[in-house]
């Protein structure tokens, strides 16, 4: 794609512009309808209806209507608060969670930046979230938010860990960092996405991803940063109208990101599950999101089911649990990879 | 134990601080003792084998108008089943009266109300403040002749 | 709220911070939680002095919510008057706070209400102690940060609004208990209406138990927490749940029964320790809703001996009960409520006290949570299941 | 600012229908603040649960007064809480709506004459938008209310709004 779009508009800076400027368009109208989405899965859970009114059909319109509420209203910075690290957190929370979908293969045309260091430099760059949580949760200058942000400083680098051990599993297995090569090694039918190889291994390292994952963007069980009950609102008690969206739709983004990720590391990302069956450009673009969207309905679907970790058991589930495992599948990777050479 | 022997065992222990007992005629009867030996009697009830008295149900204090107040104790026992009444009064000269909460954990706070509604000190308390009204507040409403203040912290109280 | 952490040396000696109640170490951050929060329940202030995500101390603040209820019962121009404002005392169980307080005035007034009467009274005393705890372990979950069982919670609850609704009209707050007798019958089709609930709400409770009791991540957050002992929640006064919970085997109902419950025949649930041990916050949660099924078999029993009659028949014509006292204690879903009831000879009361569950339930909050972690008092609190209304009254 | 006023005094097409997409948006979206003082908090539960379902309007409730727009003051209103719900109210971002539900909230209720320590009417500290009667009302009463204040809103206008 970044051939044929130098080839056609003869600009590279122009073409890379795009190029980057592409997600984006994805990911704010995603989030928009996750979080009507989100609504309308939660409250069929729970035997209700969720949005109707707004926009006509089943409320649609709903999350539109939020967000142009939130750009009217007033935005408070607290007396007491740190006024340029409150100001600036929720713009390094937002690029913390959009730099990541730079390296993220949507589709065989299409990834934002082709480094061969893909997934290393997504794991890496979406630590950067954490800094600006930090940054929200000191700078409110309110105990709840700073409790918030220690919670979720700790829990997010924990997390990191595994992460990116069982991550690395698939590493081994491909041989490279970068994200197409990880897709096109997953190609043909869906046994060979790696979830599915080297049984029960790699399915063992998806399923710690997947959990460390859940962790990572805050969601049930881990959702104790912003742990309503608990913490009022988390890092994010004190934000008002439109900081207080960008910090929600940065959520979103990070969901879609750790699914997509989740997707193209061991679902095969862009492939078709079935051989030759729909493939090409647009197809793939399509099975990608297809797969990822059935990740965050699962983590809705946790969301509204499970309750909440206590912060010390967070911990035990991080340090003694994933982390042993994940190492364990590194090294079992390591002998099979071995043996089979 | 009926409360007859009840009154006979508080009766053979304390003689001379029992004011008065009433167990005919009354739905619950009562002894009333003097104020400034409830913390001995209470030990003894609750401490007594035959006697257990090991849960205070409640601690009220009461206005009887004419500057005459009464804290009244309703006392059960779990494991023999029985109950009984103490009874104390105290006069707007003097507002004190021993407090049990070293033996009823649960009279730590009724105590703190009673003084908060009728402004009854409990000697030994740990923690006597004021628990359903404002730390600031004045009076003790509750109390028979109590006036509704005009304005509290710049709010119009009465409608 | 402002940040007031306090800088000295480790060793130094405590300070005292002024507008907080304790003095505070080096370590040691007063967080303030309430008025309003989203897990007190209600106006509680919780003084929280944390070391870390470790709680030192709990100091409760309540009266946020106190409306005068003694002083608006000496002053109401008769004793029925006073039954409304018994219903707002605990409004999540009205039934159960007028009821405590009819069976004190009749017993002041010494009438026999018929049997009908009594019936019915437990029938919707039973109905309001499901509801109540539906409140209570849909709260719980909510606490825990499982929010769909609250919602299943309440769907079931308004059933049971319904039957009241059809019953008396209301939904929340109903006068409904007089005294001497009931202000309406039942309607024609009551007892149809009542069998298909108790037959609904059984497979509910199922439900409930697997989406929320036994699941592996509220045991671990329930269990072994805010551990209560059996003597020490005697005395405490802690009644109710609470102290069941605790594995004291004492109900007012059946060690000291009021009403027709000595003619029925159901079983107190205690605390057994299963996930834990006994007095922990889990206990205290399986309690009510093993007390929901027995207020199950309570209510097909009384439906099945309800006996025809007339609910108005012993309504005095004139209430004016001689000079006397009375104390009344019944078993509402939280724990023994105690009316001290003195009347003085003329037609309004002359003093009464109510002695609240929950204002002593909550008093043993400080000692349940020291040394557990802040998430911790949020479990402890939803265990312990208060309702501001009753607290301050 | 007097040009300006002139300008919008009459109104044209740009700021009617500018108008009439900001009051949507506010309209359609009126987060509730997750507060609750006494009975009436019960019913703005049940409003918020299954049965009744506010979510149906885009009304959900938020723990943190900075991100709601309507505070559903449900309950009595006691002399040692008013100066809390001031506060809240201070800390809710413009543009900020009040609903006073039930009697007690609306003059005080059935303790308007011997509680002492009851502010008869929490129009007396904050001011209100909607009043909704009744003691607790039901939950199509405070649906009602919120609807009521859909149409407040929906009647206003960016020019009123600053002459007002």
């Amino acid at each position: 794609m970044k051939e044929f779009l130098v080839n056609f508009l003869q600009n590279e800076i122009l073409v890379y512009t795009i190029m980057v400027v592409l997600p984006l368009l994805w990911i704010i109208p995603f989030a928009l309808f996750a979080v009507w989405w989100e609504r309308k899965i939660s409250a069929h859970m729970q035997d209700r209806l969720g949005p109707m009114r707004t926009g006509g059909w089943h409320g649609w319109a709903q999350t539109i209507a939020d967000i142009l509420k939130l750009i009217q209203k007033e935005d408070i910075v607290p007396g007491a608060a740190d006024r340029k690290l409150f100001n600036l957190a929720p713009y390094i929370v937002f690029v913390g969670s959009f730099a990541a979908y730079a390296a993220i293969p949507f589709s065989a045309a299409y990834v934002g930046s082709e480094i061969n260091i893909g997934l290393f430099y997504v794991i890496s760059i979406s630590s950067l979230v954490v800094v600006g949580l930090l940054m929200a949760g000191w700078a409110s200058n309110n105990k709840w938010s700073l409790f918030g942000a220690l919670r979720s400083a700790s829990q997010i680098i924990s997390y990191e860990i595994p992460i990116a051990v069982s991550l690395l599993a698939v590493i081994m297995v491909v041989g490279s960092f970068d994200m197409q090569e990880i897709n096109q090694a997953q190609a043909g039918w869906f046994w060979n996405w790696f979830v599915f190889q080297k049984p029960p291994l790699l399915f063992v390292a998806f399923l710690i991803y997947f959990v460390a994952s859940l962790a990572e963007v805050n969601r049930t069980p881990f959702d104790i940063p912003e742990a309503e009950s608990e913490l009022v609102a988390g890092y994010h008690t004190e934000y008002a109208g439109m900081k207080f969206a960008l910090l929600f739709l940065a959520e979103y983004a990070n969901m879609f990101a750790v699914s997509a990720i989740a997707a193209s590391v061991f679902f095969g990302g862009w492939n078709s599950p079935f051989g030759d069956f729909l493939t090409g450009p647009w197809w793939g673009l399509f099975w990608f999101i297809a797969k990822s969207m059935s990740f965050i309905f699962v983590q809705m679907w946790l969301r509204w089911t499970l309750p909440r970790l206590r912060v010390d058991q967070l911990m035990y589930v991080g340090w003694k649990v994933l982390i042993p495992f994940s190492f364990a599948i590194v090294i079992g990777i390591g002998f099979w990879v071995m043996m089979g050479q | 134990m009926i409360p007859q022997e009840i009154c006979d065992a508080l009766k053979a222990k304390f003689p001379d601080v029992i004011k008065e007992t009433k167990i005919e005629g009354v739905f619950d009867p009562y002894v009333k003792v003097a104020p400034e030996k409830v913390k001995d009697i209470a030990q003894f009830l609750r401490d007594d084998d035959t006697l257990a008295f090991d849960s205070l149900m409640c601690l009220s204090g009461i206005d009887y108008t004419g500057g005459k107040f009464g804290v009244v104790y309703h006392l059960h026992s779990i494991k023999w089943n029985h109950k009984i009444t103490l009874k104390v009064e105290a006069t707007l000269e003097n507002m004190h009266c021993q407090s049990v909460e070293s033996i009823w954990k649960t009279a730590n706070w009724h105590e703190r109300e009673a003084f908060d509604m009728y402004g009854i000190i409990f000697d030994g308390h740990t923690d006597l403040r004021r628990i359903l009204m404002p730390y600031d507040w004045e009076g003790h409403p509750l109390r028979k002749d109590y006036k509704v203040p005009e304005y509290y912290n710049g709010m119009k109280v009465p409608y | 709220m402002q940040t007031t952490l306090v800088q000295e040396e480790v060793d130094s000696r405590p300070v005292t911070v002024p507008g907080f109640s304790r003095p505070l170490r080096s370590h040691e951050m007063v967080i303030n939680m309430g008025p309003q929060h989203p897990s007190t329940h209600g106006v509680l202030r919780l003084e929280l002095i944390v070391d870390g995500e470790i709680v030192v101390d709990a100091i409760p603040h309540i009266g946020y919510l106190h409306r005068c209820f003694e002083k608006h019962a000496e002053y109401m121009t008769n004793y029925q008057q006073v039954i409304p404002y018994c219903d707002r005392m605990d409004y999540v169980a009205a039934m159960n706070a007028e009821f405590g307080y009819v069976v004190a005035c009749e017993k002041l007034l010494k009438i026999k209400v018929p049997d009908r009467v009594e019936y019915i009274r437990v029938i919707m005393a039973e109905f309001q102690r499901i509801a109540s705890h539906l409140i209570a372990i849909g709260t719980y979950g909510m606490d825990i940060g499982a929010f769909t069982p609250f919602l299943f919670c309440m769907r079931d609850r308004e059933a049971i609004l319904d039957i009241y609704e059809q019953t008396c009209g209301a939904r929340l707050l109903y006068n409904y208990m007089w005294i001497g007798g009931l202000s309406h019958d039942v309607p024609a089709d009551f007892s149809e209406k009542v069998k298909r609930f108790c037959k609904m709400f059984r497979g509910t409770i199922n439900e409930l138990n697997d989406l929320l009791s036994y699941n592996k991540i509220f045991v671990e957050r329930t269990a072994n927490v805010g551990v209560l002992p059996g003597d020490v929640a005697i005395n405490c006064g802690a009644s109710g749940p609470v102290l069941r919970g605790s594995g004291v085997k004492f109900d007012v109902r059946k060690n000291d029964p009021y009403s027709v419950y000595d003619k029925l025949d159901f079983e107190i649930p205690v605390g057994k320790g299963l996930k834990g041990v006994v007095g922990d916050c889990w206990d205290r949660y399986m309690v009510r809703v093993h007390e929901m099924e027995q207020s199950l078999n309570i209510i097909e029993q009384a439906v099945d001996t309800l006996p025809p009659g007339d609910v108005q028949s012993a309504i005095p014509k004139r209430i004016r009960p001689d000079a006397s006292e009375v104390y009344v204690r019944t078993e509402t879903p939280k724990g023994e409520i105690g009316y001290y009831v003195v009347a003085d000879g003329t037609a309004s009361p002359y003093r009464v006290k109510v002695r609240p569950p929950c204002f002593v339930n909550l008093s043993v909050l400080p000692a349940m949570v020291r040394g557990s972690m802040i998430a911790d008092v949020v479990a402890v609190l939803g265990s312990i299941d208060i309702v501001l209304g009753e607290v301050d009254r | 600012m007097g040009l300006l006023d002139q300008k919008f005094e009459n109104s044209n097409v740009i700021v009617t229908s500018m108008d009439s997409l900001l009051n949507w948006a506010r309209l359609s979206s009126m987060w509730g603040m997750q507060f609750g003082l006494a009975c009436c908090a019960i019913e703005m539960m049940a409003t918020g649960a299954s049965h009744y379902d506010t979510d149906r309007f885009g009304i959900f409730f938020r723990g943190t007064p900075r991100q709601s727009d309507v505070m559903i003051v449900a309950g009595t209103v006691t002399l040692k809480m008013a100066s809390r719900i001031k506060t809240l109210y201070d800390q809710m971002s413009e543009p900020r709506y009040v609903l006073s539900m039930g009697s007690c909230a609306n003059c005080g209720g059935p303790y308007w004459e011997h509680g002492y320590h009851v502010l008869k009417g929490v129009d007396r500290i904050i001011p209100v938008d909607v009043y909704v009667p009744g003691c607790p009302p039901r939950p199509e009463a405070l649906i009602e209310g919120l609807m009521k204040l859909q149409e407040k809103i929906r009647s206003e206008s960016l020019a009123k709004k600053k002459s007002a």
